[in-house]
């Protein structure tokens, strides 16, 4: 039988997918952990890790009709439970981006794109930072552009993310360069230089899991 | 490091239990989420909310009393509290006459706590929100507004508290609260590094002869790694930077605040406090009221800070004002 | 470790300077020795001396106060003080009521005392002497005056304050004051080891894994070294010792102190406390008030120690009296 | 030139030998900090240091007219300065042992066994501890006890005090097997076993240091 491939994700697909980014959340606590205490106060993980708990635990008992829904469960969950500064911003992340949407119960890379740049400008708002200050948004940026330029192009959904994965990963490398200017390690000023953000290691996970699920999922 | 704890998941559930186990008689639990508010604040005087990360104690719960806040909203140990937590707080305190947050200045503070005040305008809540940034090492004197809040919470909550049962304003609560803030300047030191509850590394390294100079309360590095140094060139180039910035000169009076960070014993906080009086007598600044003590920790670190509040007429009246929980009296 | 201070030989001169400063308005020195008295003592009532080796900060300095010491004659870290002090210290309080003294129950201590009282005596001050001993890791039941004083040294002084304040007499202040003695019972446990101001080495070595139970507040052996052990565990063990021994019994009223040793967290002590009122409640034990602070340390040792003062009527009276230091507050 | 014995110790002898003494104790504060610290407190080896500089100040300063004020005021010093329990008991050891003595301006061994008779007196009723408690007296008391059969011998000085060093030296020894009764070390019970009193030690480097100094101004 020939590989197939996808191109489209259900209400449920959604649901199975964001359970594995929550998954990889959870296995990466340590990671993130260390990552933030560097140059942060080194809760990122806990932090990621306590939503991620929530929204699997909600997504697992719950029913949803369009996924809008899970999305925005998704977000709300981990805004309830975090707290911190990811608390609202990937909260945000997760629940604001299909809030100018139409309810949907497939979507294709299109779809993806839109959601995520309704969470990328929702993020910018909220947290009022943009490119270059050294955080979530110097991965979720550049993953947002090449989902949209790749938008009308003809590739397979696993391609796309794995785009927007690298995307968000030369974002993260980009911050080891920059002076933070957000966040509890604003105030280190250039001595934060060389060390990449926590919040933008954990949009690159988010992708690169999607892209993982999505790839599994083939055929 | 050893904690005595029980289950990591529990920490914060166990403390504030034990918290209301102590002082049930003066406050009490906000039902699901981790808050506690004082049960005897007049309902029609402004409530001052405090709250942030966990890990500080006795700062934020026990600043939450008689002549202070109202009610502490908590987060997980040195994480915010998220919206909900603050929203159910301040629907528990008294809030016909409106509420006022004060909170260290962190980005997760910030972003829970305007998150918080939009859920609590929709329920018709007024709010506002002072955010204390104390520790000049985290930011030019321009930016002010930028730097990080450490033990100056405690002068901010306190006139902002005194403010409050005084019977004033939102408005006027909130100014004096931000003139608190505007007039109170610290610095740090850290000798030694916290360990998190559930955690086994501790929160950063730092050699056997040095010490972190301006470092702050989650063991975010300060202005340099210095050798470590006698406790009166401590309070001596501390004193450098805080008596440049605050703009304190000859005449003028302060109140000063020796706060230890964990495991400096208080011991040491004096002898710290003897050079501090020696130099600012010498520099002819009058010194209204010290206070030695250990409000505004970070875990078992090592280290201190000084916290000065350059002080006029209206803030020395809601200085001494009465105030009292379990861990602040005055 | 590190400590920040000056010289070692300056280290008492310079915490004492570091309290005077701090808290002129109420507190002085004695001349020429370490010795403070609080300054608002009536001069017809008895007065309450006490003191012992410094390093336990807030004792016991942070204990003389408004219904509390009278004075407080300090020796150098973990050493009595001398007759000569003591003396000096009895001839600045209010004497002419007599003099009690009460010190935590240590041979060093006893000698230093004993040998000030007779020089009192020569000059016609009366004195009388109340030994803590709460420690019941220290020694069995019924040796209980052999046994250790530890941060049982609060409830003496706090009762014998109070009576004093009361107007009783030289003989009942000594009454009371023994009274709370017999009625206070502590047990401690060390996670980690302090270190004495000038030393390089700490106090004691103890692995990673390990604690010591009924650990004395000098760094003293315990009862053995135990297996690192969870708080609700650790709450569990120590009430069965004490409980035991004070006698405690359904329908028994109590107050209990959780004291941290120095590096041991308000949380940790809280964490601690939920699970000492559980046990308590279930055993039909009223906790009458809870204290949860670190008032008796050991530089920053890390541990804790659980204390139960079994009340009557006559004892309440006496406990719920106002007193305050810097402190201390009730 | 035939080797000269010293026999009697004049009022300036006695201030020499006991500043030497001095040295020798301030010389050995981490010694006997580490021997109290194993089932004591550790502060032994300060406070004695701190009283052996007290003393030694005031003896340089002094001019003094009998043995009984040399020992006298070396106690009072220690009295003064050292608190802990070994300011009460050393102190008294130096002061009150010539306390029922007459004045005197030369002594030779019968009248040192007298001083410290006196000394093991006083500090016994002080201190309400005797031999086998596990404290200084388990060496004093030994080497007082071979000062005093010595006595009657032809002895010179350093004979007789090499004598009750060793004497002092096994008490010390003798100390190992006792369990604490006194002292903050009481309510050790069995575990002080093995470990040697700091006071005992003390008063051993008391005799040593005493006899090092008379040796070396012989001849
Ligand atoms: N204003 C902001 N906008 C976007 N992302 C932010 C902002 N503030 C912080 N972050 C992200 O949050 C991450 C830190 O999250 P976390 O450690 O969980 O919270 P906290 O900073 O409260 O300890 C940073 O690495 C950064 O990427
Ligand atoms: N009652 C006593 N009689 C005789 N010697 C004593 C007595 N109590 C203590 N000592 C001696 O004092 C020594 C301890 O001295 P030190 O450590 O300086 O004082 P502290 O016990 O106050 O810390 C002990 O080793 C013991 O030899
Ligand atoms: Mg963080
Ligand atoms: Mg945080
Ligand atoms: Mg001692
Ligand atoms: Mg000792």
């Amino acid at each position: 039988m020939e590989k197939q491939t996808m191109n489209h994700l259900s209400v449920d697909d959604v649901k199975q997918m964001l359970l594995y980014v929550g998954e990889t959340i959870t296995a990466s606590k340590d990671y993130l952990g260390q990552i933030d205490a560097e140059i942060g106060d080194g809760d990122h993980g806990t932090g990621m890790a306590t939503g991620a708990e929530a929204f699997m635990k909600k997504l697992r008992e719950s029913e949803f009709e369009t996924i809008n829904d899970v999305f925005k469960t998704t977000g709300m969950e981990m805004m309830k439970s975090m707290g911190g500064a990811s608390g609202i911003i990937f909260g945000t992340m997760f629940s604001d981006g299909v809030k100018q949407l139409e309810s949907k119960s497939s979507i294709d890379h299109t779809g993806l794109a839109d959601i995520f740049r309704g969470s990328l400008d929702s993020v910018k708002k909220r947290g009022k930072a943009d490119v270059g200050d050294k955080t979530m948004i110097d991965a979720l940026d550049p993953a947002v552009q090449t989902l949209e330029s790749d938008a009308s192009k003809e590739w397979t959904l696993t391609e796309v993310l794995k785009h927007a994965e690298e995307a968000a990963w030369n974002g993260v490398e980009e911050t080891k360069q920059i002076t933070a200017k957000h966040g509890r390690a604003k105030t280190l000023g250039e001595r934060t230089k060389g060390y990449q953000d926590a919040g933008a290691t954990s949009v690159w996970l988010i992708f690169k899991s999607m892209r993982e699920w999505v790839e599994q999922h083939e055929g | 490091m050893k904690k005595i704890m029980n289950q990591e998941e529990n920490v914060m559930e166990e403390t504030l239990q034990g918290f209301i186990d102590a002082y049930a008689a003066d406050y009490e639990r906000v039902d699901g989420v981790n808050g506690v508010i004082y049960r005897h604040m007049d309902p029609d005087k402004v409530s001052v909310i405090t709250g942030g990360g966990a890990g500080h104690e006795p700062l934020f719960v026990g600043f939450a009393g008689k002549g202070l806040a109202s009610g502490a909203a908590m987060g997980n140990v040195f994480a915010a509290p998220n919206p909900d937590t603050i929203l159910e707080v301040t629907k528990a305190v008294e809030n016909k006459a409106g509420v006022l947050y004060i909170y260290g200045n962190y980005a997760g503070d910030v972003l829970n706590f305007d998150m918080a005040s939009e859920l609590a305008e929709m329920e018709d809540i007024e709010t506002r929100t002072v955010k204390v940034s104390d520790d000049v090492a985290s930011a030019s004197k321009e930016n002010k507004e930028e730097r990080r809040g450490i033990a100056g919470d405690v002068f901010v909550i306190k006139a902002a508290g005194a403010a409050a049962d005084a019977g004033l304003s939102l408005d006027e609560v909130t100014r004096i609260a931000a003139k608190a803030n505007e007039n109170t300047h610290s610095i740090g030191v850290g000798i030694s590094p916290g360990t998190s509850p559930g955690k086994k590394a501790p929160m950063f390294e730092l050699p056997d002869n040095q010490i972190e100079f301006g470092l702050g309360i989650h063991g975010e590095k300060g202005i340099r790694r210095a050798e470590m140094m006698s406790a009166d060139d401590l309070a001596d180039e501390m004193l450098d930077h805080l008596l440049a910035d605050a703009a304190l000169e000859s005449g003028d009076e302060a109140v000063i605040l020796l706060n230890g960070l964990g495991s400096t014993t208080l011991m040491e906080l004096l002898i710290v406090n003897q050079k501090v009086h020696k130099e600012l007598l010498a520099k002819g600044i009058t010194v209204y009221d010290t206070d030695v003590n250990s409000y505004c920790t970070t875990q078992e670190m090592g280290g201190f800070s000084i916290t000065i509040l350059k002080l006029d007429e209206e803030l020395k009246t809601y200085y001494d004002a009465p105030a009292h929980s379990p861990y602040y009296h005055k």
